[in-house]
Formats: C-alpha cells, structure tokens, sequence
C-alpha cells in the first residue's frame, strides 16, 4: 500500500466536493482507470463525478497520461475534464 | 543551425503588456526579422457574459506551457518566445493568453506561434467557468471538437 | 454573415506603434476574441546591412494594398484590420510592416494576417535596396520565388 | 496616337536613369509588351533596362496587368522588377 495524494479541478473538484486528498491506494489499484472506479465506489459525489470516465484526463506527476498509464511510483495524481484554456 | 532558446513561460493572475514583452524579445539585436504576438481576449458574447473564471493546476500549468513552447522552439528557428496565461477571473474584454514569437523570418514566428496557441488549448491544464450578467455564475465551458483537429494538424 | 469591415490602409515614412493600433482595434468593444499583430523588422544580416532604402509607387502601394486588405476582409470574419507600410530609409533594427488583425476567433485573425503577409510581399508595389555597412549602397534584393509559392497557398 | 504616362521603379528608374515621363503612342504600341519593344530601340540605357522583359512586371492605372493586356484608355503605365516589400 501506498499514499498518493489525488487533486480535483473544474467540475471534478465541485461534484467531489474536494480539490485534494491523500489516498491510501489499495494492491489493486495500479491504474487511473482503477482509481476511478475505486472512487465511485465511495459514495453518490464521486459515483456521479466520475459517472463518465472517458470524458475524464488524468495526469501523473504534472504529466499527461492514459487511463491505464501504471501508477507506480506516482507521487500526485489528478483528474480533470478536457482543457479549455487559451 | 543554432541550439534552440529557452522560452520564457508565465502563469499570473495580473494582466500582461503585450509592447513590454514585444520590446524584451527585440531590444538589443538586430537579427529579428518577425515578430508576432497573439492576444487571447474574454469576449462577452453578445452581451451576456461578465467574466470568465479561469481555474488552473498550479505547477503542472508551467510546466505543460514549457513543454509545448521548447517544442515550438525546437521545430522553428525561434530569436525568442514567450507566453503568459492568466488564470482567475477575468471580466469581458480583458486579456486572457499571450504568445508572442520572434524570428530572424516570418513563416517561422507564424508557424510558431499557430502551433503553441492549438496545443495550448487542448494540453494546457486550465478550465474556464462562465459568469453571465443576468444568472450569475454559470456553467464550465465545454471543450471544442475543433481544437483537437487544429491541433491534429501539427502531427 | 455581418458585412466585412473596412481596413485601415496606411503608407508612410514614419514609424509605427503596435500597441497604438492594437488599442484601436479593441477599445470600446467586446466581440474581440483574439488580436494578432505582425511587425516585420529590418535585420542586420549578420552585422552587414547598415539600412534597406524602400522605394513605392505613391498611389499604386495604398491601392493595392487596400485590395489585399479587402479581399482578407471578405475571405475572414474580422473585426478589424490595419496595415502599415513604410518607405524610405529604414535601419536596421526598425520596423518595416504592421499589419494587426482583430476578430472573434483566433483562426480568423491568423489566417488574415498570413495571407496578408504573404499577398503584400508578391504584389504590394514596394522595393527594398540594401545599404551596407562598409560598402554603402548596394543592390536591389531579389525576389524570392518561396514568396510566390506562399501567395499561391491561398488559391 | 494618345499620350501617356510612364512611370518606371527600382533599378529601371535607375537603368532608364527615368522616374516617368509622357509619351506619344504610336499606333502600333498597344499593350505593355510592345511598348517595351519600342522603348528598348531608343537608347543602350533602355535596351539595358528592358533586355530580359520576363523580369518585369506591369501596372496600368495603379492595377497589375499581363505584358499583352490593352493599353486602350490607360493614362499611367509602370514599369517596375518583382515586388519585395513587407
């Protein structure tokens, strides 16, 4: 087991009510896309937060990754909808 | 060919001016042929928005702006670039994004700053919220289609 | 569709100021997205070029200009558009060309300006004579068939 | 025969050794190709400034037009090398 501190921007902070937390990561939960479902398993803010995965990015570290990017060794982890800077 | 320059990167919550930073990328050389600068500005959308609220990840903004600018700055032969976001809220009519390229030639600086100004928008970790005038605080905008196809087109 | 706007079309010895008419373009008004300004700049050529002496055809340049400006008016949906040519003696390190496009979208204003350049390179009747350094003045510089190319990119 | 005004840039100003000047039209002469023609046989300096003709470009009235365009009703001709302003 390992901690790993999550964050939460735009309507993933509003609908989790959280912008950050740390997370004791359970064995099985190597990837982005265990997580997420790991967190919908906690309660409604987080089922409907992550209700639709795929229009959710991720990044490792303050770098982009794919949904099944390997957290191993990850320090920070965040989950946000699609940028729309500029 | 010369090594590639550092661009210079910058997430603030204050406005930036665009002459200022025009005049740090030419002062004292005289092998700038080009420069560019691209204002991004909040626009009030016929009149019904206040503001936009610009939400960012401090640390993973910087660092994904530096990313795709030492890109530009390897693909086009860059005199210098340099972009400022602005993140908070920002009323109508105000500045938002700021790209400005220099060249010793133009394709490049276009070029240049086309590019930084695509992937910017669908890498770089910044999320706007709309204020209208008449229902207060609204809704996130919604990513573009369109921009991941502007930005396909660099591949 | 609005109807496309007027350019502002000028063709003067003096100097111009960026910022000045980029003000311009946005003071007073809130459906400007997105400003792009592109100043092309005497270079030194390596420490060779002392100045470019710029000879025009008074009449012909604002002229041909102006139908530039026009058709990228027509071809864009631009808020506004201004072109600033210079003639005469121009140092190295100055400023030869301006021109600055405003409008709702950011792909409008770079478009605009892009072929603006590239259209005002091949047929705006201007002509650059290279005064160097240590040997004064010196040739006409040659047309460069890349100009060409790009002009023909927007057909 | 009409009278018009020929203006000349760049180094066919300086060839010419002539900024503009007014001319009769012969008959004969009556588009920019064969005006060049007929003002290469007046002097070395215009046969030197017209020798390679596919070098230059023409405008009648202020508008670029092909070296067989018409000079009917033309009041300003210009002779000038491919543009490199901007």
């Amino acid at each position: 087991m390992s901690t790993i501190k999550v964050r939460y921007f735009a309507w993933l902070r509003e609908r989790t009510g959280t912008a950050e937390e740390a997370i004791e990561l359970p064995d099985n939960v190597n990837t982005p896309a265990a997580l997420m479902e790991w967190l919908k398993q906690r309660d409604e803010a987080y089922a409907y937060a992550f209700e639709e995965t795929d229009a959710i990015r991720t990044a490792i570290d303050h770098e982009h990754v794919e949904h099944d990017h390997p957290l191993t060794g990850a320090r920070e982890i965040a989950f946000f909808p699609p940028m729309t800077g500029g | 060919m010369t090594a590639p320059i550092t661009p210079k990167v910058i997430v603030q919550a204050e406005n930036f001016d665009v002459s200022l930073e025009e005049r740090e990328l030419r002062e004292g050389r005289l092998d700038v042929g080009a420069v560019l600068s691209f204002t991004g500005i909040c626009r009030d959308e016929g009149g019904l928005l206040e503001a936009l609220e610009l939400e960012h990840y401090p640390g993973m903004a910087e660092a994904e702006l530096t990313r795709i600018a030492v890109e530009a700055c390897k693909r086009w032969p860059l005199t210098g670039l340099t972009v400022i976001h602005r993140f908070g809220k920002i009323k109508s009519g105000e500045n938002i994004v700021l790209v400005v390229a220099a060249s010793a030639h133009r394709r490049a600086a276009f070029n240049a700053a086309d590019f930084l100004m695509d992937f910017l928008k669908t890498r770089a970790p910044f999320w706007k919220k709309e204020h209208f005038k008449q229902d207060g605080e609204g809704s996130w905008v919604a990513a573009k289609e369109k921009d991941d196809e502007d930005a396909a087109r660099w591949n």
